[in-house]
């Protein structure tokens, strides 16, 4: 099933700490309005069905998905929610179509992270309420131990993490939507403030307001539809185990797994060989390294030699977040995946501006949910 | 396959179980605080409350003065026109006696909410809001009510601003 | 259409109760081993989990779909959750239907789960943020204070009265006695029972009501060429369909679900129904509340506007009756552990079509049968149709 | 940009307040009850053992995640083991620096394919390393209630 559905239509906000300009129905509408005027789309007309991605305690209200219609031209229609990752969202909407139910799909994904006033509490929230939330710790102290853990068990090292942010803030230099674009060296990282051993300040995605909404449509109408329709060849989703006793701490065994369901479906052998770039999620800075050891790209602990190669900036045989990723654009808790996925969009339609690859033609997108979360998923696509 | 099966899984405690503990238990308070960016819509619709009125938007395409206000037209997703100061009178489009509160604590006279669909809005919508100065047994819907607004010093900017709804 | 085919070939459930003992894990477990065990099929066998669950502030866990996973077979499997308030029940199986549809997956396990008992010191402090935050939830308003209207609106727009909407609870609540998982089963309920509780939101009483719930059901859906092969009974998925009309309730007429007609629609039409009334055997609408059962068997077009009361009292909707309603006992009578509660229709279908309800067993070797649920703020209609 | 208008000024952006006011209360759950009850009343760690996938779980839990095998057979596992890994935390739950860092670590227990995520104490932070062996340090029995805090926090067996 390599070309049965497409992505014909993406639009986005900027990205910004804070946006007290609009309400985050208002935040979402401006990002539905670009896609579907990119789509060529009047959603109470063509659009089939709607999949919202989003979580109550982000959003302060309970059973959200009441909130989501209207702003996307919903109202009446076939909605659904997905407390996901936005790829999460991707591929309901993506499975919603193959099923040969539904022809156009919108998905969207927003976040309204300035307004949650309490944000470790909410995390926190998160984790198993008699195991491990008694301990009353910050859950970043998940993300300091898991680094940790894959340093120790791997030939990365914190100079390798320390790359990745300062090539990512670079490239978020030439995205006009980031919000953290910076030019600077792995020893300004290494000498920043220390949150969660070996975790530091500049390792951490910062959170940021904005909203990603993309149009998906079968091939009959897509071909219809653009002359440049970008085809998903293949995606998956997978979940590791939950608690924290059990998961896999040095391997990123989601994305393993949301990996190898992607690239069975794309007919992908050789990912390095067969994907041009990709946008993989980098919440953390080391988180980069174990995703792309995860997703195939390289061994298991060699991520960070290729880095420390160049072999994942924008000149090198793969280009990782060519967008700036979570540490350059701001990270956008459950929209970070579709973020991701509209960059991947840009660059194969040859759209990237300043920041626009030579020749591209498939690229890969990961998104992950944040900790305590142990899913992932992940796309393929082709121009 | 009910049928097949002896007995379900599920362990029932009573309340008394916690109390007595009889049972392990660990509790938890989530301190979820939040500040909602009221934007464009609700931020004007706030600000206006303040003054005393009551406004809405509406639709030149779909022919439609609504409220509250929204930057979208739901119904043909065109931006709405623009803005429209509605009278603070309506009808009762329907209601409850509610004798509990909305933690479940008993009521010995009941708070009324109910729906009221104010004049001039087109097609006629409301809001929820609650009912007042009336007898309860009094209260029917199509029944004429008003805005019973607070002195205007009191006024901080929110829907708490109406007092309640009054029959006219 | 050229659809892939899908049925339902195994189901599992635990007690409903008022207060758990089991973790939510737990109860997902218990009901998900239940249903892989009444198919024979292991873990192993199981590519693909849907977990179906309401809000996080119930159990009491952010990102709830991520703490259940294990609980729910979902290790190291594709997995997701799906969300559409009270009407996730019966979204979870239409969200596993495209699972397997899509040709990605031949066996998925759906599992709802709901443990509302964790919620302190009552759920209505979770219900009262269902709300809007900025214009509606300072008025501190009750999750009875919208069904109280709604019913209002639906008992003067058609001029019905309470004794004939008590009549709902009644047959559930009877019906439930039946049930070895009911939480409120009563044989001898009687509508002076009803009619005589308590007043907690005119025109809704203590009886009309369905209570705080814990609980857990899950299903096993296979395509149709593992079905064939794994089940001698496949009960087929024949139409699925779903709808969420507008947020702003308050400017759309309560007295009738636009939205559920819409799901009905979208589902009689994959399911080639042209003419419900004659084509459904048995249905399971969402009767959280009496009268929420008749505004939904008007949605499902199954009686005329404001007649299903009617059709109660007839005794039409009855277990041996023309229709039977709610056979299960619904959630007025199993109980209401929210997303549970709607998978608990669905799994009552897939009992009945293979003639397994035992006690509950309707009469006549139904044949096809349809299951709804509703959620968010008279909002969401999840409708699905079952067939043998 | 599809809003005729937007927020211009920022005294006239409003932000409203609110939170989510509920109180959570978790039973322990089935082997839950009787994990906690053993460290309540007799300080001790158990587990529970799956035959099919050769795994011995701890915490105890009433399944296997992997198998689905119900786990009906408990056994009491060692009070030690090693640290799998470990942060030194300067953050708490309000964002403010904690000085000196809190130590946290997930300590692997001899002889089990589990543990437990607790915090090091008796120990400085600069001295903590990868595969360290430790001990639980349990409460006095009178202070115990049935928690995962019953357990103080681990330290570096003494040699």
């Amino acid at each position: 099933m390599s070309k049965n559905v497409a992505i014909v239509g993406i639009g986005f906000t900027s990205y910004r700490p804070l946006t007290p300009e609009v309400s985050y129905k208002e935040l979402v509408f401006e990002a539905a309005v670009k896609a579907y005027e990119d789509a060529g789309l009047d959603p109470r007309r063509d659009v089939d069905s709607f999949v919202s991605v989003a979580e109550d305690f982000m959003e302060g209200t309970s059973i959200f998905d009441e909130y989501t219609p209207d702003q996307l031209g919903g109202m009446l229609k076939p909605n659904v929610t997905i407390p996901g990752d936005g790829i999460h969202g991707l591929a309901t909407a993506y499975m919603q179509i193959a099923s040969g139910i539904v022809d156009v799909v919108t998905v969207e994904a927003h976040s309204k992270a300035s307004n949650v006033l309490t944000l470790p509490y909410i995390t926190a929230y998160a984790m198993d309420p008699v195991l491990n939330r008694p301990l009353r710790a910050n859950p970043l102290f998940i993300a300091g131990m898991e680094m940790n853990r894959y340093l120790w068990a791997t030939a990365a090292s914190r100079e390798h993490c320390a790359m990745v942010v300062a090539k990512n803030k670079r490239n978020a230099l030439y995205n006009p939507a980031a919000a953290f674009g910076a030019k600077i060296e792995p020893e300004d990282v290494l000498c920043s403030e220390m949150i969660a051993y070996p975790l530091t300040q500049c390792d951490i995605s910062a959170h940021v307001d904005g909203a990603v909404v993309l149009v998906l449509a079968s091939a009959d109408v897509a071909e219809d539809l653009t002359d440049e329709p970008i085809w998903i060849r293949g995606i998956g989703w997978c979940t590791d185990a939950p608690s924290l006793e059990t998961r896999g701490w040095g391997r990123a065994i989601y994305a393993e797994g949301a990996g190898k369901m992607a690239y069975r479906i794309a007919g992908i052998r050789s990912p390095m060989d067969e994907i041009d770039f990709a946008e993989i999620d980098d919440t953390y800075s080391y988180k980069e390294l174990q995703h792309l050891e995860a997703l195939g790209f390289c061994q298991f602990g060699e991520a960070g030699l290729l880095t420390a190669e160049g072999v994942t900036d924008v000149s090198g045989d793969l280009p990782v977040n060519v967008s700036g990723g979570s540490l350059g654009c701001g990270l956008l808790p459950d929209a970070a995946g579709l973020r991701a996925v509209a960059e991947v969009v840009l660059q194969l339609r040859g759209e990237a501006g300043t920041r626009q690859l030579p020749d591209v033609e498939t690229g890969l997108a990961f998104g992950w949910r944040g900790v305590p979360s142990t899913s992932g998923a992940a796309v393929v696509l082709s121009n | 396959m009910t049928v097949k099966i002896k007995e379900f899984p599920g362990t029932g405690l009573r309340e008394s179980d916690f109390t007595e503990k009889r049972v392990l238990y660990t509790e938890w308070n989530p301190n979820a605080q939040y500040a909602w960016d009221a934007g464009v819509a609700i931020g004007r619709y706030l600000a206006e409350l303040k003054q005393g009125r009551l406004i809405g938007v509406h639709c030149n395409h779909c022919h439609r003065t609504v409220l509250p206000p929204r930057v979208f037209c739901e119904w043909c997703f065109r931006p709405m026109d623009g803005w429209v100061v509605l009278p603070d009178t309506g009808t009762v489009n329907t209601f409850s006696l509610s004798y509990v509160t909305w933690d479940m604590q008993d009521l010995k006279e009941p708070i009324i909410p109910a729906v009221i669909d104010i004049d001039d809005t087109h097609p006629r919508v409301g809001i929820m809001h609650l009912l007042g100065g009336v007898d309860p047994k009094a209260v029917e819907i199509g029944m004429k009510v008003q805005a019973v607004w607070k002195p205007a010093e009191e006024r901080t900017g929110s829907i708490l601003d109406i007092q309640y709804f009054k029959p006219v | 259409m050229g659809m892939r085919k899908v049925a339902v070939v195994g189901a599992g459930m635990t007690k409903f109760v008022r207060r758990a003992l089991e973790t939510p894990k737990e109860l997902s477990y218990e009901a998900s081993k239940m249903a892989l065990d009444s198919c024979e099929l292991t873990l192993d066998d199981v590519e693909c989990v849907v977990h179906g669950t309401a809000p996080d502030a119930f159990d009491g866990v952010h990102m709830k779909g991520e703490y259940l996973a294990d609980g729910s077979g979902g290790w190291r499997k594709p997995y997701t959750r799906c969300y559409v308030g009270g009407g996730t029940g019966v979204f979870a199986p239409i969200h596993g239907w495209y699972h397997v549809a899509s040709g990605l997956f031949d066996i998925c396990l759906v599992v709802c789960e709901e443990k509302m008992s964790s919620c302190q010191p009552h759920p209505q402090g979770a219900f009262l943020t269902i709300f809007d935050h900025t214009l509606e939830r300072p008025l501190g308003p009750n999750l009875l204070w919208i069904f109280a209207m709604e019913m209002n609106r639906y008992m003067t727009v058609h001029g019905l009265n309470k004794r004939d909407i008590a009549l709902v609870s009644v047959k559930n609540k009877r019906n439930a006695a039946d049930h070895p998982c009911s939480l409120l089963g009563d044989a001898n309920i009687t509508v002076d029972d009803v009619l005589n509780s308590e007043v907690l939101a005119w025109p809704v009483q203590r009886l009309d009501v369905s209570p705080v719930t814990d609980g857990a059901v899950a299903l096993v859906l296979a395509a149709e060429h593992v079905a064939r092969r794994i089940c001698d009974k496949p009960v087929w998925i024949e139409g699925v369909g779903w709808n969420l009309d507008t947020t702003y309730w308050t400017n759309r007429d309560l007295y009738y679900p636009r939205y559920v007609e819409n799901a009905a629609r979208m589902a009689y039409d994959m399911a080639g129904i042209t003419e419900p009334r004659k084509q459904i055997n048995i249905a399971e609408p969402y009767d959280p509340f009496n009268y929420k059962e008749l505004h939904h068997l008007e949605g499902l077009m199954l009686f005329d506007r404001g007649k299903a009361p009617e059709a109660t009292a007839l005794g039409i909707t009855q277990r041996n009756g023309d229709l039977p309603v709610c056979p299960s006992g619904g959630l007025l009578g199993v109980g209401n552990p929210i997303a549970a509660a709607g998978l608990m229709k669905v799994a009552e279908l897939f009992w009945q079509l293979r003639g397994e309800a035992g006690a509950r067993q309707v009469p006549g070797q139904p044949k096809r049968g349809v299951a709804q649920a509703w959620g968010d703020l008279m909002q969401v209609g999840t409708v699905i149709v079952l067939g043998v | 940009m599809a809003i005729l208008e937007k927020v211009g000024k920022l005294d006239h952006a409003i932000a409203w307040r609110g939170d989510i006011p509920i109180r959570s209360r978790y039973t322990m759950g089935v082997a839950g009850e009787r994990f906690f009850r053993e460290i309540k009343d007799h300080a001790r760690i158990m587990g529970t053992y799956c035959e099919a996938c050769d795994m011995v779980y701890v915490p105890a839990t009433m399944f296997c995640e992997r198998c689905f095998a119900q786990l009906d057979e408990w056994l009491e596992v060692p009070n030690f083991g090693t640290v799998f890994t470990y942060t030194l935390l300067s953050r708490d739950l309000d964002d403010q620096t904690i000085d000196p860092p809190a130590i946290l670590a997930y300590v692997k227990l001899d002889g089990t394919d589990g543990g437990l995520v607790h915090y090091l104490g008796e120990v400085d932070p600069e001295d903590v390393f990868i595969d360290m062996e430790v001990e639980a340090v349990f409460k006095d029995a009178a202070e115990r209630e049935g928690s995962i805090l019953d357990i103080k926090y681990f330290r570096p067996v003494a040699d």
